[in-house]
């Protein structure tokens, strides 16, 4: 038929990859470069390796796309994902026939947090920044208190396979979680219905509320996905230590919010690059790695960081001026 | 005098004055030591730190922006305090106030001339000021000269010099911002940029003032702290930074900009100082204590933000 | 400062060759003109013409490419807003310039208060000598009073009165019109007047070709960025104006409308249906029927128009879509009940300014051919490219933010969302607010088309030429109650402006139009 | 209750387990002396600022002693002389400050722990190997102190290598990270000094992961390097736990209430640090009890398990 052929013609428009995505990609394979030139040895099964171990931010990271092209901000993934990592390591108890129990605890507790900050944005019109960073706070603190400082429990070794697994021995498994993300959240918002109603509710949701549209249900659901991103975030990072930490998350809110930015994520939203975003958590470890192999101080890690946000951020808005 | 605006502004100081009166009078009431003149002087020297920072972070959320690396700045202060007054004495004072306008004017150049959105920009900020505090200081220590401490904190009398500090800065804050052009520009701007514009003021300009008054006062503000703990911390400000906006949002500063009177802000500098203090003195449950303030917060929020938050903020 | 007639042929101001530019945008080409002494001018011209940048050239707010200016025969080239007010040239915005939370008083006054000791502002001073400017002026607004507490007539009056605070001996008045009621605009006119005969020389920029015939002296037309007429009052027709806007001849931009509607079945009956904001009303529409609600402003037509399109339901009486009982209870049902509204804040209410025209165009034509939740791309491709092309939208792509449009394109979105499938009802609240005259039409044809259709509509709009020129029968509001029903035989200005001042059980005697 | 001494406790900090428990410690105490003290507790979290408040509180309210743990070797100094003057009694639980404002100092000696570890390590050598270190955080005075009296020692055996540091913040992750690389980067390592169980757990892991045959490498008292160390033994593991005992928190209420009683106490007492060894392992390690528990302790079983859970 002719409009299957028309409507592949325009899937395969949308999947084109945007300017922003291309740029971190272009930055990406400097940062490569440096890296390789630096310590003399990058392999392809290196990479994958790494890959791995920036499976945790990425996946936040994506969580924080979503809420970013929402027009809002989530400053409670680090919280989240640290919840995610104490609940999990005491549902579990290091036993591994506790896993269904221990992992659907887990996401529901990660899916309250969602709800939670979904309703303080919506029903109590707490701007989203502030009403996220409570939420960070009320968990930090509640944390502490349930657990009384040492969280207990640990995370059998047969899970963490997830971890340190490979698939067929060539494609670590924490990978093709990341990777079946991008493709989820990509299908979602660009491809069906309610990911349409979604990106309506967060440019203007009075507008969207006029129009039909249930805005303050879309963007309670985006709290949802972004605090369960941060909680599968929380469960790799579980499996990647082995036990429970208090506070091991909370870079993640900052790393997510300068990866998301560095792979072309847009502060007044309407902008979702689900393959930027990855690519820009991916850019944030590797400068991590190079500085260790340069052997500069964890310090730099913060000017770094704070550089390479204000870099990305004027790029895009230098190019966006000059359009 | 209190007319036309201010009035209304003034007006909006009143939930943190009630907060502050009735903690008072619970405390005063249940603990016999509450109102002896040592615990007001404690008082005083507590409220001197988070009143300085808390004023810079209420200044730029008048002008309708964010300056989320005021407590970064703080544990620099505390750091150049920390390393320069043994060999340069009273002018590490000046020169760590110097740094905190310099990460103020930083975070503003990006807001103006990069166009980054104030709330990331100050994010960036407060990363870049961390590392750079962690480099000069990569662990707590340092010293800082006992005579500063005797200057300022030593004696059991609440009317000491904190008190006068207090009084004297804010008091300045105060007039410059409710009877001054300079003022009225600020609330302008932050009220509505576009019409503040055909008024003749510049939003970049106000940005590029409020974002040093900020970076100047959260450096002062570190500079106390340091003499109180009489060395530096790479990280005893980071907890500041919330503090500070809690303060200015209770006191009854608009997030959005435009509003809110910095009385209102030194009332909630001092209903969060005696949160901690009440808590102490009436052996209350200290984790009860976190929950508290955050309800407060949550409470603070609620109140204020509740419908005038914009559908995207 | 005394006039004689005389001086009216003596100009004040004069701008010869004026070319100015955006980037490849040839926004004013080689424009010559004079204001003189005493003179109401009158500047008319479409969206996008360059009236607003011709005025900022003259107030100082934007510099020329070429050209020159002269005050009272000296070289004039202000740098800034400032120095032209210095010189005696004042602009009241198009957008009113208004800081919400600063007062009355402050906002006129802002940069320059009277100072203290020390350089403090005097507050009370300064609501003093506001108080007297408007009273000297003839507004009675508290000074007292915050800037998000005004209503768009008294920002207008305020935006003015900062103006003439200024004591200018030319002031510009961008648009004061368009956000007003006729009554409100006709106090504005009315100043106008009194300024004038106080020697005030006044520019006015207005799309209302009533006010312009009323009220001007002589008016200008930009077409393009050229000057495509200059003529004395008198000299010049209504259509004179339209042709030298158009460039062609648009005498009557209403369509012709069959109005026999005595078979057809009401489509929706409303039977004492009200809520909280809203006293019962009780009124019906017929198919392909066009009904006017006139009022002044915030005399309940926007509650109306809230309850019917769901957003705030009505909470009593009957409803009945197609004689079917029915309750409009919130957005989702009022769509799928097949009643289409176009909001009258089209930024604040109808569009997400960030989104593409694409996203924000598909709305409704897209969910009704999705099939297992997935986007139609074809079909929203397909759409939104005839939608483009049948309202001749300009964009530069169809994945242009919606909000880099201009007004009249923005509202042109709005409209073709529910061409995807035709309403049964249509609440249309001003819907040609700050639209040029061109696209008024093109509205306005659309409107035609679709009561061709059968299509009810009910037209919420405080241009009265507008109401009459559409509406098949006009009710009027006052005091959120319907005051009068008027037959298109009766349509007349003074008539309806005479039933929406008063209650409907009112002797007509008492009230002065 | 006039007759009870009243004492301030301040708790300062509350986020990992080992301070968790050395409060536990002294909480317990404190409830077997229940009709000689009333306590109140004040918390810290690590704060310097905030510790200072407290102690001004502390102060204000007049108790008769007070316990802290200084984050800052200067921070209190003010405070505490201010405290003294007033006839407080000031006593310093495992951290010291830069003055002698304190009326008395309990703690074990963390030169010591150092030197404790490194001497057996040198012993299992015997004398000669490539060893490689996991600190804590440079900087942190308890990291740099063991550090310290390790070196002391090692620098007695010419024939022990010290061929790479690493600071691991006492962190599982990162000491696995570490020694990976470590690992790869050295064919030959012969043991392991470390500052912490779970930098040692990350240790045996990484060797584990790289197949490499486990090497003598020290560690702490809590239960769960413990049971690891136990699991390990008879495959050939040899390791020490040396300890910072939570148990000093029971002491310091101890010592508080003999200078209360005006009892002559000595202004810094220094405990010996203890060791567990693979010959008294079996006495520490507890199979039922938590990984989290440190096995120095004054707790019952009961106060254990209420503290950690499972
Ligand atoms: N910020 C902007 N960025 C890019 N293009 C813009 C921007 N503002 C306006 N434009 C372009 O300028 C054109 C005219 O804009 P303008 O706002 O002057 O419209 P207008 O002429 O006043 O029309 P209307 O009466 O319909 O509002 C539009 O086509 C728009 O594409
Ligand atoms: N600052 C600007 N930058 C770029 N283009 C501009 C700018 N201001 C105006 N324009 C362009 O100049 C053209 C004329 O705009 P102007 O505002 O003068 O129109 P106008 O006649 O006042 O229209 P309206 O009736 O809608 O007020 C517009 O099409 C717009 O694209
Ligand atoms: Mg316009
Ligand atoms: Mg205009």
């Amino acid at each position: 038929m002719q409009t299957s052929v028309q409507n592949a013609v325009l899937i395969l428009e949308k999947l084109r990859p945007s300017t922003a995505t291309l740029r971190a990609f272009g930055l990406l394979v400097v940062l490569l470069c440096v890296l390789f030139v630096a310590s003399g040895q990058v392999s392809g099964h290196q990479i994958l390796d790494n890959m791995r171990q920036a499976a945790p931010l990425g996946i936040i990271t994506l969580g924080q796309a979503l809420i970013l092209m929402m027009g809002r901000l989530d400053l409670s993934v680090g919280a989240t994902a640290g919840l995610a990592n104490v609940v999990l390591a005491m549902t579990f108890a290091g036993n591994m026939d506790n896993m269904a129990y221990a992992l659907s605890i887990t996401l529901g507790c990660g899916a309250l947090v969602g709800v939670a900050n979904g309703l303080l944005v919506v029903a109590l019109r707490i701007p989203a920044f502030l009403a996220t960073l409570a939420t960070s706070l009320v968990l930090t603190g509640t944390t502490l208190v349930v657990t009384g400082g040492s969280p207990r429990g640990s995370i059998p070794a047969e899970f963490r396979v997830i971890t340190e697994g490979w698939f067929l021995g060539v494609l670590p498994y924490s990978v093709i979680l990341w990777l079946a993300a991008i493709a989820g959240l990509t299908l979602l918002v660009h491809f069906t219905m309610p990911g349409r109603r979604m990106l309506l509710a967060g440019a203007n949701s009075r507008a969207a509320r006029l129009n039909g549209i249930a805005a303050g249900r879309m963007i309670v659901i985006s709290f949802v996905f972004s605090s369960l991103a941060a909680t599968i975030g929380g469960i790799l990072l579980s499996a990647i230590t082995g036990m429970a930490s208090i506070g091991i998350a909370d870079a993640y809110t900052v790393d997510s919010i300068a990866a998301a930015v560095i792979g072309g994520a847009v502060f007044g939203g309407g902008v979702f690059l689900a393959a930027g975003v990855s690519i820009g958590a991916l850019i944030l470890f590797f400068v991590q790695s190079l500085l260790y192999v340069v052997s500069l101080p964890p310090a730099t890690r913060f000017i770094v960081q704070g550089g390479i946000i204000v870099l990305a951020l004027a790029l895009a808005n230098i190019r966006r001026k000059s359009d | 005098m209190l007319n036309g605006s201010i009035r209304f502004n003034l007006l909006l100081a009143l939930p943190a004055l009630i907060l502050t009166i009735l903690l008072v009078v619970f405390t005063a009431s249940l603990s016999s030591s509450f109102l002896s003149s040592a615990n007001l002087a404690n008082l005083t020297n507590r409220v001197l730190p988070l009143g300085m920072v808390a004023l810079g972070e209420a200044i730029v959320l008048m002008a309708g922006r964010i300056d989320l690396s005021v407590g970064t700045i703080m544990s620099l202060a505390t750091a150049i305090m920390a390393l320069t007054v043994s060999s340069i004495g009273w002018l590490a004072i000046p020169l760590a106030m110097l740094a905190g306008v310099g990460a103020g004017l930083f975070t503003a150049a990006g807001v103006i001339l990069l166009r980054i959105n104030p709330l990331v920009m100050s994010l960036a900020t407060a990363a870049i000021v961390k590392g750079v505090t962690l480099l000069l200081l990569p662990k707590p220590g340092g010293q800082v000269s006992y005579d500063f401490y005797a200057l300022l904190f030593e004696g059991e009398s609440p009317l000491g010099v904190p008190l006068l500090i207090v009084i004297l800065v804010y008091g300045a804050f105060i007039l410059l911002a409710g009877w001054t052009r300079f003022g009225r520009s600020i609330y302008a701007a932050g009220s509505d940029p576009r019409a503040a514009f055909a008024h003749g003021v510049s939003s970049a300009r106000v940005d590029l003032q409020v974002y040093a008054l900020s970076g100047a006062l959260a450096a002062l503000a570190g500079v106390f702290l340091s003499i109180r703990i009489l060395s530096g911390d790479p990280l005893i400000g980071d907890a500041y930074t919330l503090d500070a906006v809690s303060a200015a949002i209770l006191g009854g500063i608009a997030l959005k900009g435009g509003r809110g009177n910095l009385i209102g802000v030194l009332l909630a500098v001092i209903s969060l100082v005696l949160i901690n203090n009440t808590f102490n003195l009436l052996q209350l449950d200290t984790n009860l204590q976190a929950i508290a303030k955050g309800l407060i917060f949550v409470a603070a929020l609620v109140f204020f933000m509740r419908g005038k938050a914009g559908d995207a903020d | 400062m005394t006039a004689t007639l005389d001086n009216r042929s003596v100009p004040v101001l004069e701008a010869s060759g004026i070319s100015r530019a955006f980037g490849q945008n040839r926004v004013l080409r080689d424009v010559s003109f004079s204001i003189g002494r005493n003179e109401i001018l009158a500047l008319v011209g479409e969206n996008g013409a360059g009236k607003s940048t011709l005025m900022n050239i003259i107030s100082g707010g934007l510099p020329q490419d070429e050209g020159r200016l002269s005050l009272d025969g000296a070289e004039y080239a202000p740098a800034s807003p400032l120095e032209a007010m210095r010189r005696g040239v004042a602009i009241a915005h198009q957008e009113t310039a208004i800081i919400p939370d600063l007062t009355v008083a402050e906002n006129i006054f802002f940069g320059r208060e009277p100072r203290g000791p020390l350089g403090l502002i005097r507050q009370d001073a300064l609501h003093s000598n506001c108080a007297e400017l408007l009273d000297d002026l003839g507004f009675s607004v508290s000074p007292k009073r915050l800037g998000s507490d005004l209503s768009a007539a008294e920002l207008q009056m305020v935006e003015i009165a900062r103006a003439m605070s200024l004591e200018p001996r030319v002031l510009v008045l961008d648009e004061p019109t368009a956000s007003l009621s006729s009554k409100a605009a006709e106090t504005v006119i009315d100043l106008m007047q009194r300024l004038k005969a106080r020697g005030t020389s006044i520019v006015f920029i207005s799309h209302r070709l009533g006010e312009i015939m009323d009220a001007a002296d002589r008016a200008i037309v930009l077409k393009d960025g050229a000057l495509t007429l200059d003529a004395a009052a008198g000299e010049f027709s209504r259509d004179d104006l339209i042709q030298a806007m158009v460039g062609r001849k648009l005498s009557n931009i209403f369509p012709e409308r069959p109005s026999s509607f005595e078979d057809t079945a009401p489509a929706i009956r409303l039977q004492d249906a009200g809520n909280a904001e809203l006293p019962p009303v009780s009124l019906s529409v017929r198919k392909g029927e066009v009904l006017g609600v006139a009022g002044l402003e915030g005399q309940g037509q926007h509650e109306l128009a809230a309850a019917l399109s769901g957003a705030r339901p009505f909470r009593s009486g009957t409803v009945e879509i197609d004689g079917k009982p029915t309750n409009i209870s919130s957005v989702a049902k009022a769509i799928a009940l097949g009643v289409a509204s176009i909001p009258d804040d089209r930024k604040r209410d109808g569009l997400a300014l960030t989104l593409p025209v694409r996203t924000n165009m598909s709305l409704f034509a897209i969910g009704r051919e999705s099939a297992f939740g997935l986007l139609p791309l074809a079909t929203e491709k397909r759409f939104t490219e005839e939608a483009r092309d049948r309202f001749a939208i300009k964009a530069a792509s169809l994945e242009q933010p919606v909000g880099e449009l201009s007004g009249g394109n923005q509202q042109k979105v709005v409209f073709a969302r529910w061409l995807a499938h035709t309403p049964k009802i249509l609440v249309l609240a001003e819907p040609t607010k700050g639209v040029d005259i061109e696209t008024k039409s093109e509205i306005y044809r659309l409107v035609s088309e679709l009561t061709g259709k059968g299509v009810a509509v009910i037209l919420i709009s405080s241009d009265l030429l507008e109401l009459i020129g559409l509406s098949d029968r006009i009710v009027t509001v006052y005091e959120r109650r319907i005051s009068a029903e008027i037959a298109r035989a009766d349509f007349s200005e003074e008539h309806i402006m005479r039933c929406a001042t008063r209650h409907a059980d009112e002797p007509a005697e008492v009230v002065h139009a | 209750a006039d007759d009870k001494y009243s004492i301030g406790y301040d708790i300062y900090f509350g986020g990992n387990s080992w301070s968790v428990q050395l409060a536990k410690e002294f909480e317990a105490e404190a409830e077997r002396h229940a009709d000689e003290v009333d306590v109140t507790y004040v918390e810290s979290e690590l704060k310097v600022d905030k510790q200072v408040s407290n102690i001004e509180d502390l102060v204000t309210q007049g108790v008769d002693a007070i316990i802290t743990t200084p984050i800052s070797p200067t921070a209190l100094i003010p405070v505490l002389k201010k405290a003294q003057a007033k006839g407080i009694k000031v006593i310093l639980l495992a951290s010291k400050i830069a003055s002698d404002d304190y009326d008395v100092l309990v703690t074990v000696d963390d030169v010591d722990f150092g030197k404790a570890s490194a001497e057996w390590l040198a012993d299992a050598l015997d004398g000669k190997g490539k060893i490689i270190a996991l600190n804590g955080i440079a900087g942190i005075s308890v990291s740099d102190d063991r550090w310290a009296g390790a070196q002391e020692v090692f620098s007695e055996y010419p024939d022990i290598e010290i061929i790479a540091t690493a600071d691991a913040s006492w962190d599982y992750a990162q000491a696995k990270v570490a020694v990976s690389n470590l690992l790869a980067a050295n064919p030959e390592i012969d043991g392991v000094w470390s500052q912490g169980g779970a930098m040692t757990l990350g240790a045996i892991d990484a060797f584990e992961a790289a197949q490499r045959p486990l090497v003598p490498m020290t560690g702490e008292d809590n239960n769960g390097y413990l049971k690891r160390w136990a699991a390990l033994k008879d495959s050939g593991f040899d390791s020490v736990g040396a300890a910072k005992p939570t148990w000093l928190g029971s002491e310091s209420l101890l010592i508080a209430l003999k200078l209360l009683n005006g009892e002559e106490v000595e202004k810094d007492i220094i405990f010996p640090v203890p060791t567990i060894t693979a010959e008294n392992l079996d006495e520490y390690v507890r199979d039922d009890l938590s990984d989290s528990f440190w096995t120095n302790t004054r707790l019952s079983d009961d106060q254990v398990k209420a503290t950690f859970e499972n």
